[in-house]
């Protein structure tokens, strides 16, 4: 839209335009994962700090130390870059930039407010899902190519730590894709419009519980803790993360972190509403672009926020969460995944299935399939209207 | 005037070309998974680029989940030496190399054979933006209902008969079957000896 | 619901009952509780349900007919439950004939079959664990130690009760010819019950075999029936056309002739065969010929036509009714069946085998000729002469009751040979009461003694004070005890009604006037041998001292039936006052059309007068028999008393005195060695000369033709080994040799199977494009 | 540029689909790792899966009406699917054939041989 805008308005060539709002959109969402990284680097310093009854840092910056993650940033860009003499160079090399391209990747398909999306997916949910789990390969071959006992251990638990937890995370975002009806994640975000009871997570106490059980496995899949044994700094002196240090190491915890609050934007956009608060503040107020183009873009700002504030918080309970919990073993991990997930996820399942299609009207309006074919859909008009073979 | 859709489609076929030979060409079994995920993830591309949005979604949620399992599999079951690789003689080589390359040039004389499919027809304007809604038509296709062939003449046609619901169910039961089957096959058993392993007698039978 | 379709469910589900309690014991019969005792629980539960149900719908049936004095016949219920196939015109069908008769017959089987359910609880828990057979000898010399078969007697009760039922409620002869087999079956089952016992399998086999001899008889008869009325329905049938098909009874008295006896058109057209086939030859068509037949029937029949089959099918029917009754001369097998336990001998005795043979003969009455009717009384009356003087020498308890049934049972016979239909069903019912009765009470002897013996016996009266005294009821009801011309015991009232019969019919008949005065000895003789045995067995002192102190009341158990038979043995008899309700009232409802006025010397055809049995009622017959009975009875009682009771004369002086009367008896007059004489030698002579002729002609040929075999075999397998196989060995070769040139090509090498297979696709495709002149190439 | 402004055509995708097969059965003949051979099948497998995503698009063809439309999108999706039982079956038989030989390497597997 902005592309044909420029076009037309100012005559630029079209692969210029196009290209260049690419690179924005691009340079903006790499802006807000960065702040993200750099924020919660230091929140975490500051929650572990006031969990254990510290200070956490106080001195750089001012009062709360807020230009903590700054420092923190010239300290590793300034320290020297080690490779192994063993190690497999290339793959050792590349292994930081597959993680944090993968979790990039994600906020491609992750709308921000309503229609606020870098590239609107009709599959979106599958894409950020498909994509999220690129992140381990990163670890994974960093492990490996460090040629380390340490790193392979590390890299071979989170492999089957995320190939485990893959299944009932997948059965926990189809629950609530189920009771949309469709792929789309800006169409989920916006039919849960209104009160906050409209929330996919108070639809029916199937779904309020299996919101809970994906807050646990995107603990496990992000290898946050009690999850991540991967690093498990007791055992395996730092997991797959031993050899790395300096640039690519801190290029590992931004990918971390722009995973963590990916997923929590998912959880928000699946399960508590996206970019709807509790309360619907911009149609009181009249933020609509039915009024306004101004003010429903004002609309859609106050959405942003709100969404931003509710992946904020998801963060801030995975790291209440970590530093609360002690670290599981490898087979309570898979325990916990196998015995426990999986079976109540698949129940959850069940029961969400039961609950839609036995139930007369749920909470929200029901646009499954087969409610659709019935209200007569866009692809039931002749092709021929619209442009495809007669 | 510049064809979007020729410049991705270039951009990822040789993507995936180039990582297919290199998979080809590598001997370390971790850089061939790494390649062989490239070439798997440029194809997906390829899938968006001929609007079939649903099936490059799951090309690249079942393979990234797959190959990561090759991977390491590939490494638990290689890494008696740090970097293993099994070497073959060159007449192995050539040998491979004649028929992988007679089959090419099979394929490739099949594949410009025919006029019809070296004229595009509407893929001069983007076409992804219009056809790339496959997902729900999937969906009631695998639930038995065609809603792409609504306009079918025949009636027994139109009416679920060529829907995927069957297929589907089949395909359900074989996956679970090979769920099954693969952990039977892999269940855990006394690891014999490597002498005991390979006995004699059985090479010189 | 209405009663067609009420009473026809009801007795199904009183039938079935017992069935279902037999397949669950077959297959789950051990692992009912502990020795299978639950078994038990389940038969007498089933039919305990039957009974209920019985009586329920014999309750309906007299709500919708209630009986009166005069009661007239009321037209059966009649049908099919479920048709297993039709051939032409032919049904076998699953059917019900269901009169005031069946209903009764229903709950006197099922109530006596109760009773001895209950009763057999008590008398077989011996089975339940290991059983001592001292009979018996096993294989180490000792005597034979079994498991207990406990599950398996109950087992062949509720088949027995199954059978039974399934006869009685039957709407068709070949559904009575089944369920009369299945009775015979049974009773071979629980005659043989203790196997080990070589008398018992004997005995066994001696009752199959004997009751085959008048089952063929019978096959005769429903042949000649079925050949001459097309049917084997008893009842009227709606036909496929809606068309009413006529069943036996209707064709041998059609209501045309007012129920009178008349030679269906069947039997004339079967009978004048050849005659019929003149006619057909003469007539230009079918069609023709029929009418000219249909003229000529009338004729025929006048000329005799068709009589002589009629009295062979009647006569055929009753030799099956002869074997199954034990009816002489086929009764050797009925005392030899006392080798089963008691209760079987109480059921068969009671309710269920031989009453199948007179039930029968009440069933099939309208289908018999007068000739054949008397054949039924001689053959009643010799039976009933002949067992009770067997039963007067008899020392066995249980052979003496076995005589005693024989003979009562030549009574019904008897009287319905005479025309006393009533009185012979009459008499089944109450004799089933109280000859159940005591059978029960000698089983309960011979299970506190363990001897069958009564010169073992003596005394015991007052060790079993309850089996004595109900044992005594049974014996006062068997001899007819009552006072006379007012009221007495049941088998007061029917044996009154069968002598007053033979006394009207030999009023009309003089020259069979001595079958009136066998029959009224044959009462004396009856309480003779009743109270002889129940003076041996109870009063006096105890011969036997070890078995005297052995001997011990029976459980309550067995007390109970004994208690409820001995009521009914009272009471069977009696008519309800006030509402003249009785059995007799209930049979006389049932009674079959046209038989009310007996065979008046006009509608006889043979001239034989048999009186209707109203005119025996009248009181100058009556006052007379009922003395005359009486006076019988009790000689034969005072007589008794005198010999065993109070000792007065000397039973071993009379045995002198009679010395070749006594040695008659005691062989029962010679008739198994009469028999083995005339049958069983010659059968065992046939046997051994055809024995002979196997092994000296037939085996001798069949070696012959084997050594010819092995010639020929020998030629065969020098061909075969030096042609045939050296052919198929060449061939083998040739693919052993194949396989090794073609061994290399398999290198186990995957890699090479995979440039193998691309090759391999390729060299086809290339094939196929040169064939296809270059199709693939752009 | 006249190379980016042509329309890319079917037979582009089919020649991608070609190489990939081409590619996989050269990786399955030389490779003597199992998995490597593993990748080979999955190798030929997308090249035929991406023929049938390219005959399913009708905008690539000059005869559109003979697309095959979704019935395309869901054997590609069949393909996947079975791909991955394939793999996992053939992962079990790695790992049991990794237990009976102590190695990997395909060309000791040889007992069946003629």
């Amino acid at each position: 839209m902005i592309a044909e805008y420029l076009t037309t308005r100012f005559g630029l060539p079209e692969w210029l335009a196009c290209g260049g709002v690419a690179l924005v959109q691009c340079l903006i969402l790499l802006g807000i994962m960065m702040f993200a990284a750099a924020l919660f680097t230091w929140m975490e310093r500051k929650v572990a700090g006031r969990i254990q009854d510290r200070l956490g840092p106080t001195r750089v910056g001012g009062r709360f130390g807020w230009l903590q993650s700054v420092a923190d940033g010239v300290k590793l860009l300034a320290k020297e870059d080690l490779i192994p003499g063993e190690a497999d160079g290339l793959l050792f090399r590349l292994a930081p930039y597959v993680s944090f391209c993968a979790a990039f990747c994600v906020y491609l398909a992750l709308p921000f407010s309503n229609g606020w999306v870098a590239q609107h997916l009709n599959v979106g949910v599958f894409f950020i899902v498909a994509i999220a789990g690129l992140e381990v390969f990163g670890v994974i071959l960093g492990g490996y190519s460090s040629a380390s006992k340490w790193s392979l251990y590390g890299a071979m638990r989170e492999a089957a730590q995320v190939v485990s937890y893959e299944v009932p995370l997948g059965l926990c975002v189809v629950i609530p894709v189920m009771v949309a009806g469709t792929l789309d994640l800006v169409a989920i975000g916006n039919m849960q419009r209104g009160w906050g009871v409209n929330w996919l997570v108070f639809h029916n106490p199937f779904l309020f519980i299996t919101f809970f059980i994906y807050a646990l496995c995107t603990l496990a899949s992000t290898n946050r803790a009690p999850f991540d044994l991967a690093e498990a700094e007791s055992e395996l002196v730092a997991g797959f993360l031993t050899e790395y240090s300096g640039f690519r190491w801190s290029v590992f915890f931004m990918a971390e972190y722009g995973s963590m609050y990916a997923m929590s934007g998912l959880g928000a956009i699946l399960f508590l509403g996206g970019w709807h608060g509790p309360i619907p503040l911009a149609e009181m107020l009249g933020l609509s672009y039915a009024n306004h183009a101004v003010l429903g873009w004002l609309g859609d700002l106050l959405g942003a926020g709100n969404f931003l504030c509710k992946a904020f918080l998801g963060v801030a309970a995975m790291m209440w969460l970590r530093w609360t919990l002690p670290r599981l073993r490898i087979d309570q991990v898979m325990t916990t995944c196998l015995k426990y997930c999986v079976p109540l996820a698949a129940a959850m399942f069940v029961g969400t299935m039961l609950w839609t299609y036995a139930l007369p009207g749920g909470l929200l309006p029901r646009s499954t399939p087969l409610g659709a074919v019935a209200e007569a859909p866009p692809w039931t008009a002749p092709r021929a209207a619209r442009g495809e073979r007669p | 005037m510049i064809n979007w859709h020729t410049c991705f489609f270039l951009l990822f076929a040789t993507i995936t070309c180039a990582f297919a030979v290199a998979v080809v060409v590598s001997a370390n079994v971790v850089r061939m998974a790494v390649c062989l995920i490239a070439s798997l993830a440029a194809v997906s591309g390829l899938y968006f680029l001929a609007a079939a949005d649903f099936v490059a979604a799951m090309q690249l949620m079942i393979y990234v989940g797959g190959t990561l399992v090759l991977l390491v599999f590939g490494v638990m079951l290689t890494a008696r030496g740090p970097f293993v690789s099994m070497k073959i003689t060159p007449a192995n080589w050539l040998m491979a190399g004649l028929a992988g390359g007679a089959l090419l040039i099979l394929l490739l004389c099949a594949a410009t054979s025919v006029d019809a499919w070296k004229t595009a027809a509407v893929a001069a304007s983007a076409p992804a933006a219009e056809g790339g809604h496959t997902v729900a038509p999937i969906g009631m296709a695998l639930l038995g209902i065609r809603v792409d062939a609504l306009e079918q003449a025949n009636p027994a046609l139109r009416g679920g008969i060529a829907g995927y619901l069957l297929p589907f169910e089949i395909v359900s039961v074989h996956l679970l079957v090979v769920l099954v089957g693969a952990a039977h096959l892999a269940r855990a058993r006394r690891r014999r000896r490597p002498a005991e392993a390979v006995p004699d007698a059985s090479r010189s039978a | 619901m209405e009663l067609a379709r009420l009473l026809p469910l009801l007795l199904l589900s009183a039938w079935l009952l017992p069935l279902g309690s037999f397949a669950a014991i077959v297959f789950a019969g051990p692992r009912m509780g502990r020795g299978g005792r639950k078994a038990a629980y389940l038969a007498t539960g089933a039919i305990g349900a039957a009974l209920v149900l019985s009586l329920a719908a014999l309750g309906a049936w007299l709500w919708h007919h209630p009986l009166a004095a005069d009661s007239q016949a009321v037209a059966p219920l009649s049908g099919d439950w479920y048709t297993l196939a039709e051939f032409g015109k032919l049904r076998l069908a699953i059917g019900y004939y269901i009169d005031a008769l069946t209903l009764g017959m229903f709950v006197m089987v099922t109530l006596i079959s109760t009773c001895i359910h209950v009763y057999s609880i008590g008398y077989m828990r011996e089975e339940l664990g290991e059983v001592t057979d001292p009979l018996v000898r096993g294989s180490d010399g000792g005597p034979l130690v079994r498991p207990g078969r406990f599950p398996r007697f109950f087992q062949y009760l509720s088949l027995f009760c199954f059978s039974m039922l399934g006869l009685v409620v039957a709407g068709n002869i070949a559904m009575v010819f089944v369920f009369w087999e299945l009775v015979g079956i049974c009773s071979y089952l629980l005659i043989g019950f203790y196997i080990e016992r070589r008398s018992a399998s004997t005995a066994a086999n001696k009752a199959f075999l004997v009751n085959r001899v008048g089952d063929f008889g019978m096959i005769v008869g429903i042949m000649i029936l079925l050949g001459g009325l097309g049917t084997f329905a008893f009842g009227d049938h709606l036909g496929a056309e809606g068309k009413v098909e006529p069943g036996i009874f209707s064709q041998v008295r059609p209501a045309s002739a007012e129920h009178g006896l008349v030679v269906p058109d069947g039997l004339v057209r079967m009978a004048a065969a050849d005659r019929l086939a003149a006619v057909y030859a003469s007539m230009p068509s079918a069609d023709a010929a029929e009418e000219e037949i249909a003229r000529q029937i009338p004729q025929l029949r006048r000329a005799g036509y068709g009589y002589g089959l009629l009295i062979l099918a009647g006569l055929g029917i009753f030799c099956g009714c002869v074997g199954k009754s034990a009816q002489f001369p086929l009764h050797v097998w009925l005392p030899d069946a006392m080798e089963g336990p008691t209760p079987v001998s109480a059921l068969i005795h009671a309710a269920t085998m031989v009453a199948a043979g007179v039930y029968l003969v009440g069933r099939f009455y309208p289908v018999f000729a007068p000739e054949v009717l008397l054949v039924i009384a001689v053959t009643g009356c010799i039976t009933l002469f002949l067992a009770a003087t067997i039963a007067i020498a008899a020392t066995d308890i249980k052979r003496v009751l076995a005589y005693s049934t024989v003979s009562q049972l030549g009574y019904m016979m008897f009287s319905l040979g005479l025309g006393g239909w009533a009185a012979g069903l009459f008499h089944l019912f109450t004799h089933a009461c109280f000859k159940a009765l005591l059978f029960l009470c000698s089983g309960s002897v011979i299970h506190a003694c363990h001897t069958n013996e009564m010169t073992e016996m003596g005394g015991l009266r007052k060790k079993m004070p309850w089996t004595a005294g109900t044992m005594l009821v049974g014996c006062l009801a068997i001899s007819g005890a009552g006072i006379p011309l007012l009221i007495g015991l049941s088998g007061y009232h029917s044996k009154d009604a069968i002598l007053a019969q033979a006394f009207s019919f030999a009023r009309h008949a003089p020259a069979h006037a001595w079958l009136f005065y066998v029959a009224a000895a044959g009462a004396a003789l009856t309480a003779f041998y009743m109270f002889r045995l129940w003076f041996m067995t109870f009063s006096g002192k105890p011969r036997v001292e070890q078995v005297y102190d052995h001997a011990h009341e029976s459980p309550a158990v067995m007390i109970v039936p004994l208690v409820i038979l001995a009521v009914l043995a009272i009471s069977a008899g009696w008519t309800l006052p006030g509402v003249d309700w009785g059995l007799p009232e209930l049979l006389e409802q049932a009674r079959p059309l046209g038989t009310a006025e007996g065979f008046p010397e006009a509608r006889t055809i043979a001239g034989l007068v048999v009186p209707a049995e109203h005119h025996s009622h009248a009181p100058a017959v009556h006052k007379i028999v009922s003395l005359a009975a009486f006076a019988a009875a009790l000689a034969g009682f005072l007589i008794a008393a005198a010999f065993y009771g109070l000792r007065l004369l000397s039973a071993a002086a009379a045995r002198r005195w009679f010395a070749p009367v006594h040695w008659l008896l005691v062989h029962k007059w010679f008739f198994d060695e009469l028999y083995d004489a005339l049958f069983v030698k010659p059968a065992l002579f046939l046997a051994r000369q055809a024995a002979e002729i196997d092994r000296g002609v037939i085996d001798w040929a069949a070696d012959g033709s084997a050594r010819l075999c092995l010639r020929i075999a020998r030629i065969d397998d020098w061909i075969d080994r030096w042609i045939v196989d050296r052919f198929i060995n060449g061939l083998g070769r040739w693919t052993w040799r194949l396989g090794l040139a073609l061994r290399p090509l398999q290198s186990g090498q995957l890699r090479q199977y995979v440039v193998m297979i691309a090759v391999s696709t390729v060299t086809i495709f290339v094939l196929i494009s040169i064939y296809r002149n270059y199709a693939f190439l752009p | 540029m006249p190379l980016l402004n042509q329309p890319v055509s079917l037979s582009h995708y089919l020649l991608v689909g070609a190489i990939l097969f081409a590619c996989g059965i050269v990786c399955m003949a030389t490779k003597r790792n199992a998995i490597g051979v593993l990748m080979g099948v999955e190798l030929v497998l997308n090249g035929a899966a991406v023929n049938f995503v390219a005959f399913s698009a009708p905008f690539l063809r000059g005869d559109a009406e003979l697309a095959l439309g979704l019935d395309g999108h869901l054997m590609t999706l069949f393909v996947i699917v079975l791909a991955a039982a394939e793999a996992a079956v053939a992962l079990a038989i790695a790992l049991c054939y990794y237990n009976t030989h102590a190695t990997i390497d395909v060309d000791q597997g040889d007992e069946l041989r003629g």
